[in-house]
C-alpha cells in the first residue's frame, strides 16, 4: 500500500446497541481517526448512501465533527421501533456510515474515500437499569473488536474501552482500566516514543483489566486484546544466506519444479531477467516469504549435456526506496543419461508346469526406476542363428511386453507346448534395450532354463478365481500360474478386509490391487484385480477396478462374489 | 405507514406493469452493469431511478425459503439491493422473510419425536448394551422412513465416490458440485424431524460426535486440499445469489445477541438452525470442526492466514461461525430441549488472542470503547500511554492466568483477591 | 400366507455382508406361497419329472413350482460404519415380490 | 450347466394334462444353475435365515436363491385329439428362461 494514505480508521466496523427510551444527547459511541502527521486533525461526518433521501432514521443520530462522538439526536420511543418495518423482529439493524477528512481539507465532508460502517442494533426493549446489567457488560461490550494501527504513523488514541451508552448507568460504581503485563505478552511500552514498525512486530497482544468497585465489592474482569500492525511496504527485498542455488538435471528429464526460499520481505511484483528455451521461472508469493521457482518447461533428451547460469532480478516495484532490486543466481547442470544393463547375462528359471500368461520376471536397464521422461523399448532375439526348426519352436514359449511405465518390460509364457518338449531345455536370447528418442542402445545375454516336467492336463476351469475353497483350488491350474497350480490365500475373515480369502494363479502379483499389463491380457488371469463388473456381497471397490477389500471369500465366475466362508455347497439344483 | 411486503418476483411483476417503475428499473439495472456504485450515484438518471424504486414494492420485497422460483426471486432481490446498499457490507440484510416459528415449536418437535410411537423406541437408547448414541438412533429413524432413506442414500452415494482402499488415493474424486446438490435435495425434501436429528443430535461420547460430524460426508462436501482464505470464500459465496442469500440469512438469524436470554435474535433458535441448514450444500458449507462432545465448534472450511491487512475483518467473519453462542445454544437446545440446555445461560464470546491461537473456550466479554468512563484510561498507542499516568501503568501485582478470571472481593480492610470464572 | 413383502429391522452388521455398523435399517424380503400362480407349464413339468421323461444332468432337476421372489429391489442403502466410513450397497432389500 | 432353455419331444398325452392325442410337440422347459445370479439380497437372506433372525411362518421359509424359471411362455398350442376334437392350451411351453 503506497504511502498516499493519510487519515485512517483503526477499526473496520463500529457496533453498538440502542434501546427504546435512549435519551436525546446521550453518547452512543466514539470514533477515532489516526493521523498521518503530528499536526493532522480529523473532521467527522455522518453520510448516507443516498444523500438526497437518507434513511428515515438518519435524523435520530448526530456525529460531533471534532470529537467523533456519535450521539442520539432524539429520544427513541416505541413508535420509532415499529415504524421501521412491520416484521416481528425484536432487533432492527440500522446501518450508518461515517467519513473522516483532514481538517486542513476544504471539503464539505461526504463523498471522500475514507469511510467506516456503523451498525446500530435498535432493540425493542427499554434501556436496562444498573442492576439489570451485568457488571462485565459495563466494562466491555458484547461484540469483540480487533483494532489495527498503520506502521510508521504518529501515536494517538485509537480505542475507547468503556461503552459510552453505559457510562452513566451506575453512577455509584467506579470503573478503571489498566494493562495486565503478564509474562505471556511483551511489555507494550519498551519504546513508547517511537512509531511502530511492522517488520519488527506484526501483532501486539495484551490482557485488559477492568476494575469495578461497587458499594460492597471490587470486581476485576480480564479480557484479551489483539492489535494488528498494518504494513506500509517500507523495506526492500533482501536475502538471508546465499544468493546462489545449484540445480542438477539427470534422470528426471520431465517438467520439474524446484523451490528456493530466498527472500524475506513483503514481496512486490517480480519479473524475469531472461527466458531460456527449456527453463522458465515464475514466482509463487506467500504473504511474507517469496519462493522463486524454476520450472523445467519441456522434456530434455537423454543425451543432452550442458551447464549454464540463470540470473534472476527481484524488483519490488511498490517499494519507494532506492534499493528495490536484488539479483539471485541459479547454476544449472544438465547431465547425460546412459542406457546400459547392470549385468552381462541374466538367468531366469521356468517350471515346465507353468500355464499360459505365467509371469517369468521383469527386465530393466540400470537406474531405470529413477527415469522420468525417458522411454525404453525392449526386444528378445534368439541368440542361436542356425538352430533346427524344433529348437526354433522352443523359443515361441516366451514373450516380452512393456510395463505401463514404459521403462521396464515383463517376460511371460505365451505358448505352453514347448514346455512339454524335452528338447526345449535352455533358451539363449539377446535382450536389446533402446531409448526411444535418442536410439541409445544396450544389449545383454538372457538365458531361460526350463525345470521339472509337465504332468497331464487336469479338467480345471480356465480361471483360478472360480474356486471358493482351498480344495480344489490348490489341485487345479489356471491361467497365469508359474507353478502350474493355483494358490490359496486364507484371509483373516474379519469383516470387509483387504486380506480376503481367494484362489490366485500367482500370489506375488494377484491380488495386489493393481491390474498389471499381463493380467490385462485376459480377464480370467486375475479378475480379483481387473473386474469392472458389479461385485456382490460385502466389498469395497479397488483403486480403478477390481476388488479393494472383500468379506470372507471372494470368487469370480462371470461376476465376482464375496461371502463369508460357509456359503452353500451348491445352489438350487441339489 | 410501512408498505405491505410482497415477494420480489411479484414486486418485479408489479413494477414491470407500471411504465414509470419499469423504465426506472431498467435504467438502474444498466447503471449497475458497471458495478461501480459511486459512478451510479453520480449519474443523475441513476439517482432518479433509485428514488422511484425506493417508493416501489421492490424496495423492501422479500423471498420465502423453498418457494417456487426461489432463485429468480433472490436474483431480483440482489439486483435491486446492490443499488441500495453502500458497497460490500459486512452484514447484508437477509432476502428471506423471517421464520415465524418460535424456537419452542421446533423443540416441541424434538421432544415429540421422543414420544412418537413409531420412533419412541428409537429415541430411547435402542441398544441397552451400548452407550446411548442419539446420532445412531437418528440414522435409524431415517433408515426406517422411505423418503429419508432414499434421499440419504442418494447424497451419500453421490458424495462418497472415493472407494479406493489400498493406497488411499482417490480413484474417482468426488464431484463436489453434485454432492452439494444432493445434500441440498436431502435437506429440502426430507422433514426436519429427521434431518435436524441427524445434524443436531446431542452426544455424550466421541463416537457419537464423530458420526454427527460425518453426517454431510465432509471429505467431499466440506474439506478441500487447500483451505481458501475466508474473505475469498465469502467473495465466492456472494457471487452466487443462493449462497449470498443463505449467508445473509445466517448472519441475520444467528448473530450473537448477548443481551437476549438465548443469545439469538428474537429468541428464535429455529430461525438460526434453518439458516445453518440453508448453508449446507453451498460454497459456505458449515460443519463441526472436530468430534468434541463437550464443546461444539462450527466453522466453514477456510483460514485467515495470508489475509494481509484484512486480518481483522477475516477474524471477525470467522468468529461469527466458530464462536457463535446463538448457534451453539440453538444446537444444544434442540438436542437437550429448549429450557434444559446445559448452556441455557448465554455464553459470551472471546476473541482469539492471536490469529494462530485456538479460541479460548471459556468465554470472556470483549472490549468496546464505549464502556470507558471519562477518566478511565483511553488505551492508545505507546506514546501517550505514559501521559495518562498511574491509571495506565502496568498492573504488576496481577499475574495473567491462563484462565481469564473475574475477581470479586468483599470490601474488607484487608483486600484479598478472589478469582472467579467469567459467567 | 401368500407370497408377499415382509420386513425385519436389523443392524447393518446383522446383514451378514461383513460390514460392521450399528446403524439399523429395514430389511424387506419375499416369503409366502405361490400355489395359486401355477401354470400348465408347472403341471406338465411336474408330471414329466415324476414320469421320468426328462434327462437329469449335473445341473440338477428343473423347478416345477413358481418361486416367491423379489421382482424389484431397493436401489441403494447407505450407512456409516463403525470406523466412520460411508458405504453404499445395492440390491439388498426387496421392494416388490411376485411369484415367478 | 447354467440355467437355460431345454426341450423334449413328447405326445400331447404325455403332457399329463388329461388330453388323449398322439400328436407330438416340443415341450420346452428351463433348467440349470443360477449361482452366478445371486444378489446381495440372496446372501443376506441366507445369512439371516441361518442366524435365525426371520420369523418362520406356515408358508415356509423365504427363498434365498434365484430360481431358473421361464420368463416367457409360448402363448398357445393347438392339436386334434383322438376323438377328432380340436383343443388349444396356453402357457404350457417355456419360450425364454432366466434366473429370477
Amino acid at each position: 500500500m503506497a504511502g498516499s494514505v493519510a487519515l485512517y480508521f483503526p477499526q473496520r466496523v463500529y457496533m453498538e446497541s440502542v434501546y427504546v427510551g435512549q435519551q436525546a444527547g446521550s453518547p452512543v459511541l466514539q470514533l477515532h481517526a489516526m493521523a498521518d502527521t503530528e499536526q493532522e486533525r480529523p473532521r467527522f461526518f455522518l453520510c448516507w448512501s443516498n444523500m438526497l433521501k437518507p434513511q428515515h432514521y438518519s435524523s435520530w443520530f448526530t456525529l460531533d465533527e471534532n470529537t467523533g462522538i456519535l450521539s442520539m439526536n432524539k429520544t427513541l420511543d416505541w413508535s420509532d421501533f415499529s415504524g421501521l418495518s412491520n416484521t416481528s423482529e425484536t432487533v432492527k439493524l440500522l446501518t450508518l456510515t461515517a467519513e473522516a477528512v483532514p481538517r486542513t481539507h476544504g471539503s464539505s465532508g461526504c463523498g471522500g474515500s475514507l469511510s467506516v460502517p456503523i451498525l446500530i442494533s435498535f432493540i425493542s426493549a427499554t434501556v436496562p437499569t444498573c442492576n439489570e446489567t451485568k457488571l462485565s457488560r459495563i466494562c466491555y461490550p458484547e461484540k469483540e473488536f480487533i483494532p489495527h494501527i498503520m506502521e510508521n504513523r504518529p501515536p494517538g488514541p485509537f480505542l475507547q474501552l468503556q461503552r459510552l451508552t453505559h457510562k452513566d448507568l451506575c453512577p455509584n460504581f467506579t470503573i478503571t482500566y489498566n494493562i495486565d503485563s503478564g509474562i505471556l505478552y511483551s511489555p507494550i511500552c519498551s519504546n513508547c516514543s517511537s512509531r511502530l514498525d511492522r517488520e519488527e512486530k506484526e501483532v501486539y497482544s495484551f490482557d485488559l483489566v477492568c476494575t469495578v468497585t461497587t458499594e460492597s465489592k471490587l470486581h476485576r474482569y480480564f479480557v484479551p486484546l489483539v492489535v494488528n500492525i498494518y504494513d506500509e511496504d517500507d523495506s526492500p527485498p533482501y536475502v538471508n544466506g546465499t544468493d546462489t542455488e545449484e540445480i542438477v538435471i539427470e534422470f528426471n528429464r520431465m517438467k520439474v519444479r524446484w523451490f528456493f526460499v530466498f527472500v524475506t520481505s513483503l514481496c512486490g511484483s517480480f519479473f524475469a531477467l531472461f527466458n531460456c528455451k527449456h527453463i522458465t521461472y515464475t514466482l509463487y508469493v506467500s504473504l511474507l516469504l517469496c519462493f522463486p521457482e524454476v520450472i523445467l518447461k519441456t522434456n530434455i533428451l537423454a543425451t543432452e549435456k550442458r551447464f549454464f547460469q540463470l540470473d534472476y532480478l527481484v524488483n519490488d516495484t511498490t517499494f519507494p526506496g532506492p534499493k528495490a532490486t536484488l539479483m539471485l543466481h541459479f547454476n544449472i547442470t544438465l547431465r547425460p543419461v546412459s542406457i546400459h544393463f547392470p549385468s552381462a547375462t541374466s538367468l531366469f528359471t521356468v517350471s515346465r508346469q507353468s500355464t499360459a500368461f505365467a509371469q517369468i520376471g521383469r527386465v530393466c536397464v540400470d537406474n531405470c526406476l529413477k527415469f522420468h521422461g525417458i522411454s525404453v523399448v525392449y526386444r528378445l532375439v534368439p541368440a542361436e542363428k542356425n538352430s533346427s526348426a524344433l529348437e526354433r519352436s522352443c523359443y515361441t514359449a516366451v514373450g516380452i511386453t512393456p510395463s505401463s511405465s514404459d521403462i521396464s518390460a515383463v517376460l511371460y509364457i505365451i505358448h505352453t507346448e514347448p514346455l512339454q518338449q524335452p528338447e526345449c531345455r535352455k533358451l539363449h536370447f539377446t535382450l536389446e534395450a533402446q531409448e526411444k528418442k535418442t536410439q541409445l542402445q544396450a544389449k545383454t545375454e538372457l538365458v531361460i532354463q526350463f525345470n521339472g516336467n509337465r504332468s497331464l492336463e487336469d479338467d480345471c476351469p480356465l480361471s483360478c478365481a472360480k474356486h471358493r475353497r482351498r480344495w480344489p483350488c490348490e489341485t487345479c491350474g489356471g491361467l497365469g500360474a508359474p507353478t502350474g497350480r493355483c494358490q490359496w490365500r486364507q484371509g483373516n475373515g474379519k469383516g470387509v478386509s483387504k486380506n480376503y480369502s481367494t484362489c490366485s494363479p500367482d500370489l506375488r502379483t494377484c491380488p495386489d490391487g493393481h491390474c498389471d499389463v499381463i493380467e490385462r491380457k485376459d480377464m480370467s488371469i486375475c479378475p480379483q484385480d481387473c473386474t469392472t463388473k458389479p461385485i456382490i456381497g460385502g466389498h469395497e471397490k479397488g483403486l480403478l477396478q477390481g476388488i479393494g477389500a472383500g468379506f470372507g471369500t471372494c470368487y469370480c465366475t462371470d461376476k465376482c462374489f464375496c461371502e463369508n466362508d460357509n456359503f452353500p455347497m451348491c445352489d438350487d439344483v441339489c | 405507514s410501512p408498505r405491505t411486503q410482497v415477494d420480489c418476483l411479484k414486486a418485479s411483476d408489479m413494477c414491470n406493469q407500471n411504465p414509470q417503475c419499469s423504465s426506472r428499473y431498467r435504467i438502474m439495472r444498466q447503471c449497475l452493469v458497471g458495478k461501480d456504485r459511486n459512478t451510479m450515484l453520480a449519474n443523475k438518471e441513476c439517482q432518479v431511478a433509485l428514488e422511484v424504486l425506493q417508493e416501489s414494492p421492490l424496495y423492501d420485497c422479500r423471498c420465502k425459503r423453498g418457494m417456487k422460483k426461489e432463485l429468480q426471486c433472490l436474483q431480483s432481490y440482489w439486483s435491486i439491493h446492490m443499488g441500495l446498499t453502500e458497497g460490500e457490507q459486512f452484514y447484508e440484510t437477509s432476502p428471506y422473510e423471517p421464520v415465524t416459528i418460535l424456537h419452542s415449536d421446533v423443540f416441541r418437535l424434538a421432544s415429540i419425536i421422543g414420544m412418537d410411537p413409531a420412533t419412541a423406541k428409537a429415541n430411547q437408547c435402542s441398544d441397552q448394551g451400548k452407550p446411548c448414541n442419539s446420532c445412531l438412533d437418528a440414522a435409524k429413524a431415517c433408515n426406517l422412513n422411505d423418503t429419508c432413506k432414499k434421499q440419504r442414500s442418494h447424497y451419500i452415494s453421490t458424495c462418497n465416490k472415493d472407494t479406493a482402499v489400498q493406497t488411499g488415493q482417490r480413484s474417482e474424486p468426488c464431484n463436489r458440485k453434485r454432492c452439494h446438490k444432493a445434500l441440498r435435495l436431502f435437506f429440502d425434501r426430507v422433514q426436519t424431524e429427521y434431518t435436524y436429528r441427524m445434524l443436531f443430535c446431542p452426544c455424550r461420547d466421541t463416537a457419537c460426535a464423530e458420526r454427527r460430524r460425518q453426517t454431510i460426508v465432509p471429505s467431499c462436501a466440506f474439506e478441500e486440499k487447500v483451505k481458501p482464505n475466508c474473505l475469498e470464500l465469502r467473495k465466492t459465496c456472494r457471487s452466487d445469489p443462493l449462497c449470498r442469500s443463505r449467508l445473509a440469512d445466517f448472519h441475520m438469524n444467528c448473530q450473537t445477541t448477548p443481551h437476549s436470554i438465548t443469545n439469538c435474535p428474537n429468541e428464535n433458535y429455529q430461525a438460526c438452525l434453518t439458516s445453518y441448514v440453508g448453508l449446507i450444500g453451498s460454497d459456505m458449507t458449515l460443519n463441526y470442526v472436530d468430534a468434541s462432545y463437550t464443546n461444539i465448534t462450527i466453522s466453514p472450511w477456510c483460514t485467515c492466514r495470508s489475509s494481509g491487512n484484512q486480518e481483522e475483518e477475516c477474524e471477525k467473519f470467522l468468529s461469527d461461525f466458530r464462536e457463535n453462542t446463538c448457534l451453539r445454544n440453538a444446537i444444544y437446545a434442540f438436542g437437550y430441549g429448549p429450557d434444559s440446555g446445559p448452556f441455557a445461560k448465554p455464553v459470551a464470546v472471546t476473541p482469539s488472542l492471536r490469529p494462530d491461537v485456538e479460541p479460548v473456550s471459556l468465554s470472556e466479554p470483549s472490549v468496546n470503547q464505549n464502556d470507558i468512563k471519562d477518566d478511565a484510561c483511553v488505551f492508545s498507542t505507546c506514546a501517550n500511554l505514559k501521559e495518562n499516568g498511574p491509571k495506565c501503568n502496568l498492573s504488576n501485582d496481577y499475574l495473567c492466568k491462563d484462565e481469564p478470571k473475574l475477581i470479586s472481593m468483599e470490601r474488607t480492610t484487608k483486600k484479598e483477591v478472589e478469582e472467579e470464572g467469567q459467567s | 400366507r401368500a407370497c408377499s413383502l415382509r420386513h425385519v429391522d436389523v443392524t447393518v452388521s446383522d446383514l451378514g455382508l461383513g460390514y460392521q455398523s450399528d446403524e439399523t435399517l429395514r430389511f424387506k424380503y419375499c416369503s409366502g406361497g405361490c400355489s395359486t400362480h401355477r401354470r400348465n407349464y408347472d403341471i406338465t413339468l411336474e408330471y414329466m419329472k415324476n414320469a421320468g421323461f426328462l434327462k437329469a444332468d449335473k445341473s440338477g432337476k428343473p423347478r416345477d413350482k413358481p418361486c416367491c421372489r423379489p421382482t424389484a429391489y431397493d436401489k441403494d442403502i447407505s450407512f456409516l460404519d463403525n470406523n466412520n466410513r460411508y458405504h453404499t450397497i445395492h440390491n439388498v432389500s426387496a421392494r416388490q415380490c411376485g411369484c415367478v
